[in-house]
């Protein structure tokens, strides 16, 4: 049996590779959404609070000893941290400006970040074994996938939906959409506001951070892994149109499994494929798939 | 402190950026009062509220809440001594439905109106519950943020141009709102353009210049203070 | 969070009428005529000439960028795509079609509007950091072309790309010769801007960026104008890579890397961004610190970098250009007080 | 020319999900007319106006301006028909000069607006009708001013001049006097009615004494309908406004405000 | 140029990013060793060292070389890590008559379509490593190849070259597939080479691409259904990766440091420094240095011209290499090495990576002048 000329097996096969890529997508879209949709700042350092992330759990392992399970929470906790104090020390100076300060200012910090570990680390890159629990593969008929992989695709959209359920259905949540649009009336009602604006670029940091840990184990932990990833995740979300959290980890995980799939037609046109439908989804429809329009 | 005085401004100064606004601004009100601030536009009464709750920039002076000196405090902090604010734009937030917003402001004290009874208040606000906040019409808008801060059980309620937009009817609920609030023993401060609005509701009235207060009187003195008015209001 | 917000456009009064006092002028017109000369007398006076070909070829991109981010308020994170492709464009008609030097640069201006043209339709349509991202979208698409097609000679780069005689007359292969024709270009370009942001055309654009609803409703079809903006400083974009593969001789894919893109906002932010002279300065700044950083300090340029775009960001918003300016202003204006 | 129905709306409807905001109205302004459309709040007027100024797409009906079919046509269309909208906000460009902001409307007309290589010395004759215009509305003496340092009332003094420098046929005015002390109120009021000479002006007022003073005709709309239509002292009298939207018959003549 | 001042030797190479760990500072420190054990002077002239960080990007290499050139009166240029970068140099010093000796650069079109009279090619090459890997690898019974290429130019040169070879010797390529450079998964185009039911799954790729597809091979059981070989692969790349990821990897390369005495010698002094052995690239920063200023003493002139004559015409026996030449072409000749890699438990102490399967005479190992397009030699 075949679909679209290949063996169906290897469709399978590749729909699945395509989820697990989507899963990262979509965790660090959502935590771009988030920390947009909320604080109204591109997040450029996204990529490198990522890489942080990864490296964190890497150090923790390699001179600490800790292993992946600690680390899966330690390490978002410590880039969250980080997060905190980078909306505490640079980002809380930009509110009220134009967003697009937001933008440069955050790509200056990845900059920072991104030479800061390339100094300590080299840039060829630290392997970070797959837990024990998690190694190994199964047999699923038509491939054989490595259960880490698998337990990533579950844990993110497992994270992702919770994030979306206490954004759009709590009252924490309601909080923060009212407070992206007029942060300083909502502070007038009784809330904290600097306090919660601190928590969630931290969380926003912590969703990047975890994500990178996810990701160490499955391809090498370098200063640039986020660096490479960003400008994709960016056409991730501008396709996906900011427009609601759940957007962004739907397309997120569609663009994922479309990019697998140009990787077995056309392998040429994988690094791309995502901005070429960037381009046509802002011609058919300005405000991205998901988006509001103006 | 005598023990009614709700509210006490001495002395307040407040700029925003570079420019100074408030001058020494002196005012009090008392518990169960209903203050209304009276100026030309630009006089500087939506910056004294914006003052107290700490919206502004810089800002300098004493401003006492049930004896709680609050210059220093950050908003949040003002809010839960018990003030609510209605804002002069409205502040509907867009991403939140009517319901929503209405249940946005976090209750800062005990004894706030029920959902029910605000619904019946403005039954335009029920139909549009699940409406995005600023798909609602402007006057609807004006509603929505009124009724917003009577739920939270605030005492002190600072109200700017409450009245603006709405339709005759409207203001004429608003207004027996207002007097039903007082009753209730709740604190007013008003700041309306809309004179008419005003006047009947006030237990007294500040008169508002440049940044300072000018004149104080009370409801029984109004119309020994018409043509004054006149000339400040030109009403 | 939203509020009003001051734009990253210029605060500083764009157009010279709009400059109130002779001051700001006079000062301004002794420095630029001090400038001219040093720029004149740069080969006889020392000063490296390859090098300050590349700058003059910066500073003409940074100018070009600032027409769009300064004057019309959008800010493209992809215009390294115009830079780097004209640069390959020119390079590869020179080098394998045996154009000369002037109708090689007319194939990378003409190649980078079109460019422009299709990013701008694409791109226009959204505003702000949307335009942004999706602007640096399709540069990375750019960018993945370039490492794919033949021509460019992927991460090899398109090298030995003779200069030629200008029209069969000034020999480029002579340094000197090559940098009075850079620095009559670039002169050209400079003054070309200033035109533009003082034509109809620029008042249009003010408009826009004071207040873009209000240009609509006085029924200007603003995307028009927004587009028409972006291809002309594509163009120049695109003029300063070709010039560049002439100067270097070679064109090569770190001129369309997105990190290009993000040297000219730091070019152009350092300097003063809707400022005249700043994107010059700021790419003087910026390439200078390049070359002499790069030797001493090494792996930590782009830490350098990076700070220095964080601490534009946090305290120098205007640029020194732009806060020099306002130095100017506010002396000024307590002298008149 | 009086007379004349410049402007029809026939079985205009709008719905927002299900819930309709505009109701099959059927409307006709007359060419001259300072006409006002009054209602009570989420009545339909602002979307009313959305749909005639096409930022919004109707469910049904026609819009016939000057006998011509223009319910399909893009905003920037309509406002080159001479269909001009004032915004509620000041709507002005800050951080030009009071001249400028009138030149901006001016030069859009002059078909140069797309020569990036012309100099600035080529508007400066559009300085002679702007400054003609800002006499119009008082502004003379604040012509070379920055408009942000306007105070409130004279920056929609402004808005208006710009919107006359577009020599509109039908201006559109949505709560004009919103926010305004009571010097502006009747600044603005004397305004318009100025500036209504041979044009058509529809606005949404909610403040009473501007509409009776000035308005020829009244619309009013409840729950997207029209309810009532007629000159203001026929609509004023009609129980069912004043149930809807006045309130007790005391208050008739007084108004909000 | 001018036979006075001191003799500056340049070198130029990635100092921070990719390919730092292979050349780079340690690299540098290579050519300074060599400086300071030759003596420290030459013709009674000190020796002076430049080096300059490329960043990878040729222009910036080129505008160095040239701006040394011109306001330094440079020497000699050494040319480190990557092709693009180091044709750029090649083309400045063609260009202003300098000798380049070129040590990290994989593209042999330096000494093929490109060569320049000027240019030495020291360390390997593709076709170096295509023949290397590819004839015994099919010797060894792998007949069936699938690639793994990183798609640009040096990838699919590497293909092609390897391709060609196998051809050659009767195998058959089965499959290919190319991925983006600095790809992040290579899961989708394994499950492709998984599909192919290749013998050998060859990767035409190098540092951090190879180090992912080698970790994802592993992790999707490919290393147990087929063979699989690096093309380029640095000692630096096995010891990130691990020999548990590594083991049974067949590779070629021109030197390693536990291959005779005088090697481990060199090895150890670096090890002392930089804790961390040295790859045949910085073993070869410093044979070539030091070779060159033997040929400036012997010709007793830094003069481009007269030093390139000696340079092709001299022997080369160092540590690096045994009875090399440098062919008119500018190719080095020397033997290359196939090795494969050890078990974790064959590997009895630290770095010792490596065994030897085959040594392959630099006639063998390198384009022939038969294949040669380079003008130079048909003379
Ligand atoms: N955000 C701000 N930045 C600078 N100046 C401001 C700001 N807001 C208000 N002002 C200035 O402060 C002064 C007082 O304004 P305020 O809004 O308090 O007046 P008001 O009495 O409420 O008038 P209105 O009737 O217009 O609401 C005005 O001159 C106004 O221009
Ligand atoms: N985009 C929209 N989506 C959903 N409902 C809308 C939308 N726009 C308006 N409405 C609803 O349509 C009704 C009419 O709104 P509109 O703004 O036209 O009222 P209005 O007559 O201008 O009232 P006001 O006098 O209060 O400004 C309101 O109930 C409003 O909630
Ligand atoms: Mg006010
Ligand atoms: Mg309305």
């Amino acid at each position: 049996m075949e679909i679209f000329g290949i063996p169906h097996q290897a469709f399978l096969g590749q729909l699945m590779l395509g989820l697990v890529n989507g899963a990262f997508y979509a965790m660090l879209s959502l935590g771009l959404a988030v920390i947009f949709g909320l604080l109204d700042i591109v997040n450029f350092a996204h990529g490198a609070l990522y890489m942080v992330g990864a490296f964190a759990a890497w150090i923790m392992l390699d001179k600490w000893g800790v292993n992946y399970w600690w680390a899966l929470v330690l390490a978002p906790l410590a880039v969250g941290v980080l997060g905190a104090l980078i909306e505490r020390l640079f980002l809380k100076r930009l509110y009220g400006l134009d967003p697009l300060y937001g933008l440069l200012l955050t790509f200056g910090l990845s900059l920072i970040l991104e030479g800061v570990f390339r100094t300590e680390y080299g840039v060829s890159g630290q392997a970070y074994s797959v837990p024990e629990q998690l190694a190994g593969a199964t047999n699923l008929g038509f491939m054989i996938l490595p259960n880490y992989r698998a337990w990533v695709v579950v844990a993110s959209i497992t994270v992702c939906l919770l994030t979306w359920f206490v954004i759009e259905r709590t009252r924490l949540g309601a909080y923060l959409r009212a407070g992206t649009e007029n942060a300083k009336l909502v502070q007038a009602f009784g809330v904290n506001v600097p306090v919660m604006v601190t928590l969630t670029y931290g969380a926003g940091a912590a969703l990047a951070g975890l994500a990178g840990v996810l990701a160490a184990p499955v391809i090498q932990v370098t200063p640039l892994m986020g660096s490479n990833l960003i400008i994709v995740v960016f056409a991730v979300v501008v396709i996906g149109g900011m427009g609601s959290i759940l957007g962004s980890v739907i397309t997120g995980l569609l663009l994922g499994v479309i990019e697998g799939f140009t990787r077995v037609f056309y392998p040429e046109a994988s690094a791309i494929v995502v901005f070429v439908i960037m381009a046509i989804v802002l011609v058919l429809r300005p405000a991205g798939l998901f988006g509001k329009e103006a | 402190m005598p023990a009614n005085e709700f509210l006490r401004i001495e002395n307040l100064n407040a700029w925003y950026g570079e420019s100074h606004v408030l001058h020494g601004v002196n005012l009090t009100v008392n518990e169960g009062e209903v203050v209304s601030l009276l100026g030309r536009n630009g006089a500087g009464r939506t910056t004294t509220m914006r003052a107290i709750v700490g919206l502004t920039g810089r800002r300098t002076g004493s401003i006492r809440i049930r004896g709680t000196e609050a210059i220093k405090l950050p908003p949040h902090k003002v809010a839960r001594l018990g003030v609510g604010y209605c804002p002069e734009e409205r502040g509907i937030f867009a991403s939140l439905s009517a319901e929503e917003n209405l249940m946005l402001p976090p209750t800062v004290g005990p004894g706030g109106m029920g959902i029910a009874e605000i619904y019946d208040m403005f039954p335009n606000l029920k139909e549009r519950a699940s409406s995005p906040g600023t798909r609602l019409s402007g006057g609807e808008q004006q509603m929505l943020a009124v009724a917003r801060i009577l739920r939270t059980g605030a005492r002190l309620l600072l109200l700017d141009e409450i009245s603006e937009g709405l339709a005759p009817v409207i203001v004429q609920k608003l207004a027996d709102m207002i007097r039903a609030l007082k009753a209730k023993g709740y604190t007013i401060v008003l700041v309306e353009q809309n004179f008419r609005f005003a006047a009947p509701l006030a237990d007294r009235f500040y008169v508002m210049e440049h940044g300072k207060i000018v004149r104080e009187f009370e409801q029984s003195q109004l119309q020994d203070n018409m043509s004054m008015l006149q000339e400040y209001l030109g009403v | 969070m939203t509020t009003q917000s001051p734009t990253l456009a210029a605060d500083v009064p764009a157009s010279p009428s709009a400059q109130p006092a002779q001051g700001i002028g006079k000062t301004a017109r002794y420095t630029y005529l001090a400038l001219l000369a040093v720029a004149l007398a740069a080969p006889a006076i020392g000063l490296y000439p390859v090098f300050m070909m590349k700058l003059l070829c910066f500073a003409l991109f940074a100018c070009a960028f600032n027409l769009l981010l300064g004057f019309t308020g959008l800010l493209s994170f992809g215009h390294a795509a115009f830079f780097g492709f004209s640069a390959y464009v020119t390079g590869w008609v020179i080098k394998a079609q045996g154009w000369t030097p002037e109708l090689g640069l007319a194939a990378g201006i003409v190649t980078s509007a079109l460019l422009g043209l299709v990013f701008g339709l694409v791109a226009i349509r959204r505003q702000g950091i949307y335009f942004a991202m999706i602007t640096l979208a399709l540069s990375q698409m750019v960018f993945f072309v370039c490492l794919q097609a033949k021509f460019t000679g992927g991460e090899d780069g398109l090298q030995g790309v003779p200069r030629g005689a200008l029209f069969r007359l000034l020999p480029l292969e002579d340094d000197r010769v090559m940098y009075y024709v850079v620095l009559a270009i670039f002169l050209a370009c400079f003054l070309g801007i200033l035109r533009i942001v003082t034509s109809p055309f620029g008042q249009v654009l003010k408009m826009i960026r004071e207040n873009e609803p209000r240009a609509i409703s006085l029924g200007y079809q603003v995307d028009r104008y927004k587009l028409l903006a972006f291809v002309l400083s594509a163009s120049l974009a695109g003029l300063a890579g070709s010039l560049k593969t002439l100067v270097m001789k070679f064109a090569t894919l770190s001129d369309v890397h997105w990190s290009m893109s993000g040297e000219v906002i730091l070019m152009s932010l350092l300097g003063g961004v809707g400022t005249f002279f700043g994107p010059v300065l700021g790419a003087g700044v910026v390439i200078s610190l390049q070359d002499i950083l790069a030797d001493k300090v090494g792996e930590w340029v782009t830490v350098i970098i990076g700070a220095i775009f964080v601490v534009c960001v946090l305290a120098f918003r205007k640029g020194i250009v732009g806060e020099l300016l306002a130095l100017l202003e506010r002396r000024r204006a307590r002298k008149g007080a | 020319m009086a007379g004349e129905i410049i402007l029809e709306t026939k079985g205009l409807t709008k719905e927002f999900k299900g819930f309709v905001a505009v109701n099959n109205v059927d409307l006709q302004v007359r060419r001259g007319d300072i006409h006002a459309l009054i209602g009570p709040n989420g009545a339909g007027k602002t979307t009313f106006f959305n749909l005639l100024t096409k930022f919004l797409p109707p469910t049904r009906g026609t819009i016939t301006y000057a006998g011509q079919d223009i319910t399909h046509e893009k905003p920037a269309q309509t406002a080159r028909r001479g269909i001009v909208r004032s915004f509620q906000i000041s709507a002005v460009f800050p951080h030009m000069t009071v001249l400028e902001n009138v030149r901006a409307a001016l030069q859009r007309n002059l078909g140069t607006s797309f020569h990036f290589w012309k100099p600035e010395k080529s508007l400066y004759h559009l300085h002679e009708r702007a400054r003609e215009l800002l006499a119009q509305v008082d502004l003379q003496d604040f012509a070379e001013e920055l408009t942000v340092n306007l105070p409130y009332g004279r920056k929609r003094a402004l808005e208006l001049a710009t919107t006359m420098a577009l020599e509109p046929d039908l201006m559109l005015l949505d709560e004009p006097t919103q926010g305004m002390g009571h010097e502006d109120v009747s600044r603005v009021t004397q305004l318009i009615k100025k500036v209504s000479a041979g044009r058509t002006i529809l606005m949404v007022e909610h403040n009473m004494n501007v509409v009776s003073s000035i308005a020829d005709r009244i619309t009013v709309l409840q729950r997207g309908a029209v309810i009532a239509d007629g000159p203001y002292s026929e609509v004023s009298k009609n129980p069912q406004v004043i149930e809807a939207y006045m309130g007790s018959a005391d208050n008739e003549l007084q108004g909000a405000h | 140029q001018s036979q006075s001042g001191p003799v500056r030797i340049g070198m130029i190479t990635d100092m921070a990013s990719l390919y730092a760990d292979i050349d780079g500072p340690a690299g540098v420190e290579m050519v300074k060793w060599a400086v300071e054990d030759f003596g420290g002077k030459v013709l009674n002239r000190p020796i002076e060292v430049l080096s300059a960080d490329h960043q990878n990007k040729a222009d910036v290499a080129a505008s160095k070389a040239r701006e040394w050139i011109d306001s330094q009166n440079l020497a000699m240029l050494v040319g480190g890590t990557s092709s693009g970068t180091n044709l750029a140099m090649a083309g400045v010093t063609k260009e202003k008559k300098r000798p380049f000796i070129s040590i990290g650069a994989g593209s042999a079109r330096l000494t093929n379509e490109d060569c320049s009279p000027y240019t030495v090619h020291y360390a390997y090459d593709t076709v170096a490593l295509a023949k290397v890997a590819g004839s015994a690898l099919i010797k060894a019974g792998a007949k069936k190849w699938f690639f793994l290429t990183a798609d640009y130019a040096f990838g699919q040169s590497l293909e092609a070259d390897a391709t060609k070879v196998i051809k050659e010797n009767g195998g058959t390529v089965v499959g290919s597939v190319k991925h983006p450079l600095n790809a992040s998964d290579f899961s989708s185009f394994l499950l492709q080479a998984q599909g192919s039911k290749a013998d050998i799954l060859a990767m035409a790729n190098a540092g951090g691409d190879f180090v992912n597809a080698m970790k994802a091979a592993k992790e999707f059981g490919i290393t147990k259904q087929m063979k699989v070989a690096g093309l380029l692969v640095f000692i630096n790349d096995v010891h990130s990766i691990g020999l548990n990821s590594t083991e049974g990897l067949q590779l070629a390369d021109s030197w390693y440091w536990n291959q005779d005495d005088e090697s481990r010698k060199f090895a150890k002094r670096f090890f002392d420094k930089f804790k961390r052995m040295p790859s045949s690239l910085q073993a070869a920063d410093y044979s070539a240095t030091m070779n060159y200023l033997k040929a400036v003493q012997k010709v007793g002139t830094t003069d481009a011209d007269k030093v390139m004559a000696e340079l092709k015409s001299m022997k080369y026996n160092d540590f690096y290499q045994k009875n090399g030449s440098v062919r008119a072409d500018g190719r080095m000749m020397h033997d290359m090495y196939l090795f494969q890699v050890k078990s974790p438990k064959e590997s009895t102490t630290p770095w010792d990576y490596y065994k030897l399967m085959a040594k392959v005479p630099a006639d063998q190992a390198f384009t022939t002048v038969a294949e040669s397009k380079c003008s130079l030699l048909k003379k």
